[in-house]
């Protein structure tokens, strides 16, 4: 555990890391970006403080069990997506002139509307939630794995 | 029939074969009842011979499988310390034949090309 | 930007690539080694971005799009693509060397081997 | 059911996929539920395999196009060429997705008892899910850079897969050799398909083929991806990690990597044969495939003589029976450009490899299947240390009997019918091709008898006397793919004519496969 400084300086910044971290994941049908990029931004956050803390710490708060559950949910939610689209065909963005980000967007310059892209945002979301937890898991366990103690299922 | 494969030459028909091989086996049977009766269960002939001597335990009776076909690998000595030099296990040495095989395959097919 | 030759980020892949191929093959410590995989991932990565580069092109995001040519979207594609399966392989690899060590004591790709032949 | 049919190429890749993030939520509740759903869902998917095999012998090639407004809109309205992701299933694609089916849902029922200690078996199931949805994506895509993502997603699990057993130094090893050398390869695949899209700014296989040029740097693009797939197949001299990677994998493991193995091969011949097809030199690259066919055959095996390592051995030998495909294939490759040479052998040449294909996967994941047995009951996978095992199991000495003669091509099994057609085919190219395939038949007939003398002959060892036969569900899986054996035994003819043959003319039928995608009439 490195001095009281770098913790509280830690705490202060991961509400930064997540915000900065979900704008990229929001809007990643507009900008560069998406779910990865949001997913692997935050995770730089889980390992700033696992820099800070040390990994015992950690893991009483992030859970093995909840991140492995986080996981799946996203990776389901995106195929669940992609299944929702078979009556046309796979992967078929069926949301496009719907209520939901069903808006057509203006070409040229323009400032960007956040209501568009269909089941783009919403699997940019599910992405994110996997990579989130997936890389999370990750560094944990690889942390846990130098400090000598296995992860357990 | 759907069982008739052919191959350019000739043909292959594994019902057939497999009718022959009965035929044939039904024939060897057919001597084989014609051999000696005396035979007798459970007594001295039924026993391993071994020049008279007493026969060893199972584990030592065995042939493991390191003294099978030495005769083949000692003529093939030579031939085994060469095919065995490559097989190093060091994971670096799989890169340098991946990279030398595809360096030659680059050159083979560019002086094709050249060749054209 | 049109000061630097054109095919001058294909030179800089084609020696990321030699440069990671000496490492792979040439360095027996394991943590070295997926160095080397490392750098030769960024070296094809950067070979596919640099082919979708067109000279005075603008930035492919479509609220963006200024009059004249946009640089070409799918290698950007293909390399983001890369870059997260070389995330799982490089993920993977580590795993497996700490577990290595653990088992044998050892980094060396020569000390640690077990099978041969 | 015609939807059924219609999306059916995406559903056999999307289900395995599916069912692979279920299994961690469902296993977490109850195991028994994650076996049922693990064996439904690739048992459903087979359904849907030879739903689809049915549809493509009557209605030609099946394409389907990811995300578009119909499945078979293969350039949207507006663009020149494709630019979606598009399926694209010819006789040879189906014919591996096949295999794939059927040697998964063996394997994942043979895991059922096979891995029943270890811990983390969510995971492993996941893992293997995830192999199986890159083994058909790899098998039905028509887009270059998704058999990349396919066979990274492939690689990846497989590796994992590999080392799945961390309490011993060996399969870490193996897994690491497994996934650097994979990890190579692919990267080496993206670069030469950087190369192409350099040329051409195209993905797609078919659209690339109608434009592809064969100028210096596709020539090195074909290179790149020809050895970098052959390495993924275990082709002399890039064999070296095979054995070290497939011994040490749970059995299981092994039999789908030898199909994973074969997919690859199936993407060299889809690049040679659709990609490179009228343009390529062939006869270049077909002496290639056939001098490293020859190489792979002998050293192989007598690298398999060598072995005490039960797995070790049947590694090496599926190495070895790598090289009959190469060489068959190699041959009909190397007689492409010439139409009447073709139709006197080149096309039997081409089925002979297949076919081959065909009977290897349906024997060698046996006999890897029964070395899993012996290691599941021995607990050593050392044949030094075996003996007179056949004293207790039965019915793994009656399958490794029918493996083995399957493997030497002995008459009548299979493995006899696929090499009399290469044998016979490949010698009105050049004699010694053959002469080579049958002194290589001969020594694995050698080295088998080897091993089944040493693992099950002999008195009951002491050591041994305890014990019973493995669990049931490892002999039904073994008992599956004997029945697939058996099958092409009785009837190969059947087997040539329904699915072999349409394999060969696929390969051989480039215009097909282009005007598929490019919508010309054929």
């Amino acid at each position: 555990m490195l001095s009281k400084i770098v913790r509280t300086v830690t705490n202060e910044f991961m509400l930064f890391i997540l915000v900065f971290g979900f704008y990229i994941i929001a809007h990643g049908h507009l900008t560069p970006g998406g779910g990865f990029q949001g997913g692997a931004v935050i995770v730089s956050g889980v390992v700033m403080l696992l820099v800070a803390f040390n990994s015992q710490e950690l893991k009483k708060t992030l859970h093995e069990r909840v991140l492995s559950i986080m996981e799946s949910t996203g990776a389901l939610i995106f195929i669940a997506l992609a299944f929702a689209g078979i009556g046309t065909a796979f992967c078929y963005n069926f949301l496009v002139g719907s209520p939901i980000f069903g808006r057509i967007p203006a070409t040229g310059p323009n400032p960007g509307d956040i209501w568009t892209g269909g089941v783009i945002p919403l699997m940019n979301f599910a992405v994110g939630l996997k990579v989130i937890a997936g890389l999370s898991a990750v560094v944990l366990a690889m942390a846990l794995f130098s400090s000598g103690e296995e992860i357990e299922e | 029939m759907t069982s008739i494969l052919e191959s350019g030459y000739a043909f292959w028909n594994p019902i057939i074969w497999i009718i022959a091989f009965v035929v044939v086996m039904v024939i060897v049977y057919f001597f084989r009842r014609r051999g000696q009766k005396q035979y007798k269960k459970d007594t001295a002939q039924a026993r391993i011979f071994l020049c008279g001597e007493e026969v060893p335990e199972a584990g030592q009776r065995h042939i493991r499988v390191g003294n099978i076909y030495w005769g083949f690998f000692e003529t093939l000595k030579e031939y085994y310390n060469q095919v065995l030099r490559p097989h190093t296990g060091i994971i670096n040495d799989y890169i340098l034949w991946f990279v030398a095989v595809t360096a030659i395959s680059v050159i083979v097919l560019l002086i094709a090309g050249l060749a054209k | 930007m049109d000061h630097i030759p054109f095919n001058f980020p294909f030179l800089a892949a084609a020696l990321l690539v030699g440069v990671s191929f000496y490492i792979i093959i040439f360095k027996k410590n394991l943590i070295k080694l997926i160095m080397g995989v490392a750098m030769l991932a960024a070296g094809v990565n950067l070979f596919l971005v640099s082919l979708g580069f067109r000279a005075g092109g603008a930035a492919p995001i479509y609220t963006n799009v200024t009059e004249g040519p946009m640089v070409m979207p799918v290698p950007q594609a293909l390399t983001l693509t890369s870059i997260v399966i070389n995330v799982a392989v490089l993920a993977l690899m580590l795993t497996m060397v700490i577990h290595i060590y653990r088992h044998t004591g050892s980094l060396d790709s020569e000390k640690s081997r077990k099978m041969k032949g | 059911m015609a939807a059924l049919i219609t999306h059916s190429p995406i559903l056999i890749i999307a289900i395995p996929l599916l069912a692979a993030f279920l299994t961690l939520p469902i296993g977490m509740a109850s195991k028994k539920a994650r076996n049922a759903l693990v064996i439904v869902s690739l048992t459903f998917v087979a359904f849907l395999v030879f739903a689809l095999a049915r549809d493509i012998s009557i209605n030609g090639i099946h394409i389907y196009t990811l995300g578009a407004t119909s499945p078979d809109l293969t350039t949207p309205t507006g663009f020149m060429v494709p630019v979606r992701i598009i399926l694209e299933v010819d006789g040879m694609s189906i014919l591996m997705g096949i295999i794939w089916s059927i040697v998964s849902l063996a394997a994942a029922i043979y895991s059922l008892s096979h891995i029943a200690s270890e811990t983390g078996q969510n995971r492993f199931y996941t893992l293997l899910l995830l192999m199986v949805t890159g083994g058909f994506g790899m098998m039905f895509t028509g887009d270059l850079f998704n058999l990349f993502v396919f066979l990274e997603i492939a690689s990846i699990s497989g590796a994992a897969l590999i080392a799945f057993r961390t309490r011993s130094a060996d399969t870490q090893e193996g897994g690491f050799k497994y996934i650097v050398v994979s990890a190579i390869a692919g990267l080496m695949v993206l670069f030469a398909i950087g190369l192409l899209y350099a040329q051409y700014n195209l993905l797609n296989i078919g659209a690339l083929a109608q434009v592809i040029q064969y100028t210096t740097l596709d020539k090195i693009a074909l290179a790149l991806l020809l050895i970098a797939f052959a390495m993924k197949t275990g082709m002399v001299p890039l064999h070296l990690w095979f054995p070290d990677a497939y011994s040490v994998a749970p059995a299981s493991i092994t039999g789908m990597l030898v199909i994973t193995s074969h997919a690859c091969m199936y993407a060299a011949f889809r690049v040679c044969f659709t990609l490179y097809g009228g343009v390529i030199d062939a006869p270049v690259v077909g002496w290639i495939l056939i001098v490293f066919g020859l190489l792979t055959m002998f050293v192989g095996v007598t690298m398999a003589v060598y072995q005490k390592d039960v797995m070790r051995f049947m590694s090496y030998h599926a190495i070895s029976q790598l090289g009959y495909m190469w060489v068959g294939v190699g041959v009909g490759l190397a007689v492409l450009g010439n139409p009447a040479l073709l139709a006197t052998y080149g096309r039997d040449a081409i089925s002979g490899g297949i076919f081959h294909i065909l009977n290897h996967a349906m024997y060698k994941p046996l006999l890897f299947f029964t070395g899993g047995a012996l290691f599941h009951y021995t607990g050593t996978r050392d044949l030094t240390k075996m003996g007179g095992l056949a004293h207790k199991m039965k019915w793994t000495t009656i399958l490794y009997i029918i493996g083995t003669l399957s493997i030497s091509g002995i008459p009548p099994l299979n493995g006899f019918s696929s090499k009399i057609l290469i044998y016979e085919s490949v010698f009105r190219f050049n004699p010694i091709l053959t002469i080579t395939g049958i002194i290589v038949s001969i020594l694995t007939l050698a080295s088998f008898t080897k091993a089944f003398h040493s693992a099950f002959m002999g008195a009951e060892l002491p050591e041994y006397k305890e014990g019973k036969e493995v669990p049931k569900s490892m002999i039904i899986a073994m008992m599956i793919l004997a029945a697939g054996i058996v099958f092409i035994t009785l009837f190969p003819s059947l087997i040539v004519d329904w699915a072999i043959h349409p394999a060969a003319d696929a390969l051989i039928d480039q215009g097909a496969y282009i005007n598929a995608v490019t919508g010309a009439v054929p």
